[in-house]
């Protein structure tokens, strides 16, 4: 799960890592005050959004006064942020963060992630802080130094020695290094985090290390040992349609087409969306349904669908595996009545009992059309949103 | 013949008592497969189904039982224990169902497994079949036949989908794995392709990957590298949109890595069959095995 | 190194493990007044000292009044108590520990140690609390359950699950139980025990578990990371020779024979005392000079091997690697005449110029004999202590 | 033949600049072993003797040399990382002098050797050495002489004994390995007897125990099964008191476990050739091949 800036440096600051002076401000009247309260000449202030790249899109601004920290603000709160990372609709801006200004002597990029490929925790370093690390992947390769540190080998001073070296960094900032990194890979573990980004990581004139910019990805996986993730969810910055469909325990992930998908299991449901793809539509979401696909479900999956009013029909594909396929038809036509839907719906059951669930669909009397496999299901849907 | 399991497979099920535990365990015994003993915490002493004896600890279910392979039905939570509990009882295969396992968890599990003579199938996936021999995980058993085609896949459904295909087109399967959909898992693509060459009665594998990682890239230079056999690929997720996780918690496109085009450019270059859409993956694997 | 009951107590406090009330004292006067203060109307004087065993020798006392709490203390402090641990000579007793009392339900054996073997942390349980390990262990070895913990499996719940089924506790003690094998199992790891013996473990009537007592050994060698360790050596319960050795960088243990042996390295060191046993007299220490046995070195071992009244000889057996014996047999002439050295000494010196050696030795004008061999040395000493 | 190390070993040594790093690395050169790069930290560009290139890292040392072996000089609180530092940079063989490791840093070392293709040889001993060919290490190298016995040793004066008795009586080493007297080592006597059996130089082992743990009583149950080569023992220890350290700090007698008498009884019965006292080391071996 995503959270903010300003949740990510509390749970730094929880760690032991420094980060600069910061007041979280929702009006421009407590960023005025925030202002005055920080005691710096300059302030930073910050739209607080689930995306990078904020600066570029004007939600990163400096301001040398009370008043013109309180105008940043006016403009900033309420806003529709777009940066890369936000797609086209952007994020509306709640909150901004006021931080203290710091004098910068260099600055560095600094990420933990998880190595898939060792099973493992990595460092990714550059001393390119403050660009977009993917570009600098792709342009200079070697200005970047990963470092997967496995659980039985542990983060050793070795490790730190490598970093230092590569950042160009000498030996009297070993010890403040050493610290910083040991209480970052310590944070990253105990929080289970899929992912920490620093960047830019500074150091100040007066040679101390300070994330600037902090960004947490947390696995939910793990909520059950962390209760605090909760408070850390702001349903506010997801897809309202997303939101609903997680407290439904469906899986949905709005996109730009029209047709509503409506599958069970993840990788079938790409696959759809897929297919779709390849007859010349385009889906308009991925929604896996999960494995028991009764009425009731299915009848908050097209609710869910029916709220994007993009969606000119429907493809339902399900390979009824343990559960029947007659039994699914069922479900779909009793939600597909409950809610009186008119779209047209392309229905594609395969598995136990396909034969008896394909007359279901077809004697159902609804604008139902059978699929006899899936790139028959996904034609036919193609055809008919394309007319 | 086949890969990792078959009819003389001894199974013990751990969590066979909970809610997904006992449905599925009684499924397998449909299927036929062995399974000789339960574990659930404090349900030592009783038996499930008025047959398949229940024991508080593996290490009490290895005092009667030879036990080949553990399906692993523990909660979340709990699934390291579980796990790290059939590495230190030397199970050697370990197939974990269980979904939404912390990745710090598995980091830890991994290790464990790298330093035992274990084997771990999943987690979050739909288990291993040895078409009519033995069932170990929630696929439905009656749409695989024995044949000639080994399975590989990161997929639940769309692996029925495929299976379905070949058994439809009269190839049928030898050993149905699914690897499982998480970030970290027990077993990659690649030892498990090994297998499948050195079985003698597989004809062919068809992989069945997603975006995410680079789990298909590395398996298909081994495939270059080491194989005879055709291997058919499949990539889901040609149209997943990058940042997002797509259903499982491994398909997520980040910092441009792990893209579908990306990975089906490295298979074809390493001469891995492509099938552009699951509807043809069965005719993929005919044209690959040159009958059709 | 070893260190005292209450040391070990405020160890397992730090890391959120309970023990009952308790205080420590130096005098009868302190004895009564913690009576007082620990409002508790039975207590338990328990002596302080480096071993175990104490209750069979008398260390550990209850009492029911203040009064009495004194009169055993005056008894307890300053006697010197002998237990299966101590050896003969025994230990002065220099503090107590006054404890609350408890009133036991049932009681367990708990302990930590390294398994060599899988290199693990292994704990070792019994329900035969309070009973001595090692008796249990040949008379009832299946009453003792061994699980070790590889460092890359951790302690998981089917630990603890295992760890209660075989003590014989229902499920209702699980939650506690875990929370107190966690906490044993970080703190042995953190502070870098070599052992955590908790025996009795006991389970009060209200249910909780307590350690009654608790005895830790802490890894010399990890003291470069926990200063701590350092406020924790108590000199007084060592040997006064072996505490000067230690401070001079030897290493040296007082054993009951009369003949002094200087030895480098601790395996050859071994060796010697073994083969002067052999030929029928008995090794008074083992002493190990290192790899540097230069003359202010080998005045130092002297001094100490001449502490030992009951030694009547010394052996000098030293294979000369990288070091030159020419130049050790000028170090021990020197030394030797430095203190007036005057008992007999056989001195055998084997490796580089060990020719140069002998004829040093020989011509030293000191009460000095050469041995041609370990085993030739070994026989000449013991001929000449055994007159 | 020989095993671990010949005339052909490229050795890196960490530490290379410290006291006892130099002063061996020196002794080490002088023997002969092909000492090819250094390390340590901050040192990186300088040469040590005015040729032995230094550098920071292990990676740094690998770009520019092939890399067989590396001796570990690092000072005790740094040691575990500069063994994983080996580990990781896929060193063949470390051989770790470092004595004061603690033991729960060797917890971590070992479980990252097990996951590992690296043989570890220590901590806390005096190295590995084939006579006339290669020395990592720090035992005087002038009293090996290159033969047909193969010696395996908790200690390390204790071992120059062995061998000089093993030289003068006219046997010669092929290679002598002192494995540590710490309790938690990399490598225990079982895989170098394996080593050693397997050699074809090599006509018999001298394996020198010492009291706590049961590491020898292990090895002679190896030795029983699966050794045609005869092995001489010695374990020294007979004299030493209960739960006391005895200068190493795997040496230790504790709860009555890990006595001289309980292993030389096991021993025996395993039909290994005890040498009763060091002095006779030489001579058991003589007659152990049946030369005297």
């Amino acid at each position: 799960m995503d959270i903010h800036e300003y949740q990510a440096k509390e749970i730094l600051n929880k760690h032991g890592i420094k980060t600069l002076g910061s007041i979280l401000c929702h009006s421009p009247e407590e960023v005025y005050r925030a202002y005055q309260t920080l005691l710096s000449p300059i302030v930073v202030v910050k739209a607080q959004v689930h995306a990078g790249g904020r600066g570029k899109g004007g939600g990163v601004k400096i301001a040398k006064s009370g008043d013109e920290a309180r105008s940043i603000a006016e403009k900033m709160l309420g806003m529709t942020l777009v940066t890369a990372q936000t797609g086209k609709e952007g994020k509306i801006v709640r909150k901004v963060l006021v931080e203290s200004g710091a004098q910068i002597s260099k600055e560095f990029y600094l990420s933990l992630t998880v190595d898939r490929k060792n099973a493992a925790v990595a460092f990714v370093v550059s001393a390119e802080g403050g660009m977009e690390i993917e570009e600098v992947s792709k342009s200079h390769p070697e200005k970047i130094l990963t470092i997967s540190i496995k659980p039985f080998h542990g983060l050793r001073s070795h490790h730190v020695l490598k970093i230092l070296l590569f950042l160009g960094l000498d030996k009297t900032f070993l010890g403040d290094l050493s610290g910083l990194l040991f209480h970052l890979y310590d944070a990253f573990i105990r929080e289970d985090m899929s992912m920490l980004e620093i960047n830019p990581l500074i150091l100040t004139s007066s040679n101390e290390f300070i994330p600037l910019d902090a960004k947490i990805i947390l696995d939910d996986n793990s909520i059950f040992r962390h209760p605090y993730f909760n408070d850390y969810i702001d349903e506010g910055e997801e897809n309202p349609l997303e939101v609903k469909a997680k407290n439904a325990g469906l899986n949905y992930i709005k996109l730009d087409g029209n047709v509503g998908c409506m599958v069970n299991g993840a990788g079938l449901a790409m696959a759809t969306m897929d297919t779709i793809k390849e007859f010349g539509a385009s889906p308009a979401n991925f929604l896996d349904v999960g494995g028991t696909a009764d009425s009731k479900r299915v009848e908050t999956a097209f609710n869910i669908l029916l709220s994007d009013k993009k969606v000119k029909g429907i493809f339902i594909n399900i390979f009824g595996g343990i559960v029947k396929c007659d039994m699914v038809a069922e479900g779909v036509v009793t939600a597909a009545k409950n809610i009186g839907l008119t779209l047209p719906v392309v229905v594609r059951l395969e598995g136990t009992n396909a034969e008896e669930a394909a007359r279901l669909i077809e004697n159902s009397g609804m604008n139902f059309i059978v699929g006899r496999s899936l790139a028959d299901g996904a034609k036919k849907i193609s055809e008919i949103v394309k007319k | 013949m086949s890969i990792l399991v078959n009819k003389n497979t001894n199974v013990l099920v751990q969590g066979i008592t909970g809610k997904e535990g006992s449905f599925h365990a009684t499924k397998c015994l449909e299927y036929g497969t062995k399974i000789v003993a339960g574990v659930t915490p404090f349900k030592g002493g009783s038996r499930f189904n008025n047959s398949v004896p229940v024991y508080n600890t593996i290490d009490e279910a290895k005092k009667t039982h030879r036990i080949d392979a553990t399906m692993v039905f523990v909660p979340a939570g709990f699934a390291a224990s579980g796990i790290i509990e059939a590495i230190e009882a030397e199970i050697p295969l370990i197939v974990c169902i269980t979904e939404g396992i912390p990745v710090m968890d598995m980091l830890n599990v991994k290790a464990a497994l790298n330093s035992s003579n274990s084997i771990m199938i999943g987690p979050n996936c739909p288990g291993v079949i040895t078409a009519d021999e033995c069932k170990i995980g929630i696929m439905p058993g009656f749409i695989h036949k024995k044949g000639k085609i080994g399975v590989l896949s990161r997929s639940g459904t769309l692996t029925y989908e495929a299976v379905d295909q070949l058994t439809k087109a009269g190839l049928g399967e030898t050993t149905c794995i699914g690897i499982g959909g998480d970030p970290i898992i027990g077993t990659p693509f690649i030892p498990l392709l090994k297998m499948f060459e050195d079985d003698p009665e597989t004809s062919a594998v068809v992989m069945i990957g997603e975006i995410g990682g680079t789990a298909e890239e590395e398996a298909s230079e081994f495939i270059k590298k080491n194989m005879k056999k055709p291997v058919i690929g499949f990539i889901a997720g040609k149209t997943a949109p990058e940042g997002k996780r797509m259903g499982h918690a491994g398909a997520i496109i980040s910092g441009g890595k792990g893209t579908a085009s990306d990975k089906l450019k490295t298979l074809e270059k390493n001469g891995v069959y492509i099938a552009d859409n699951p509807s043809v993956i069965g005719d993929t694997a005919k044209k690959a095995l040159k009958l059709s």
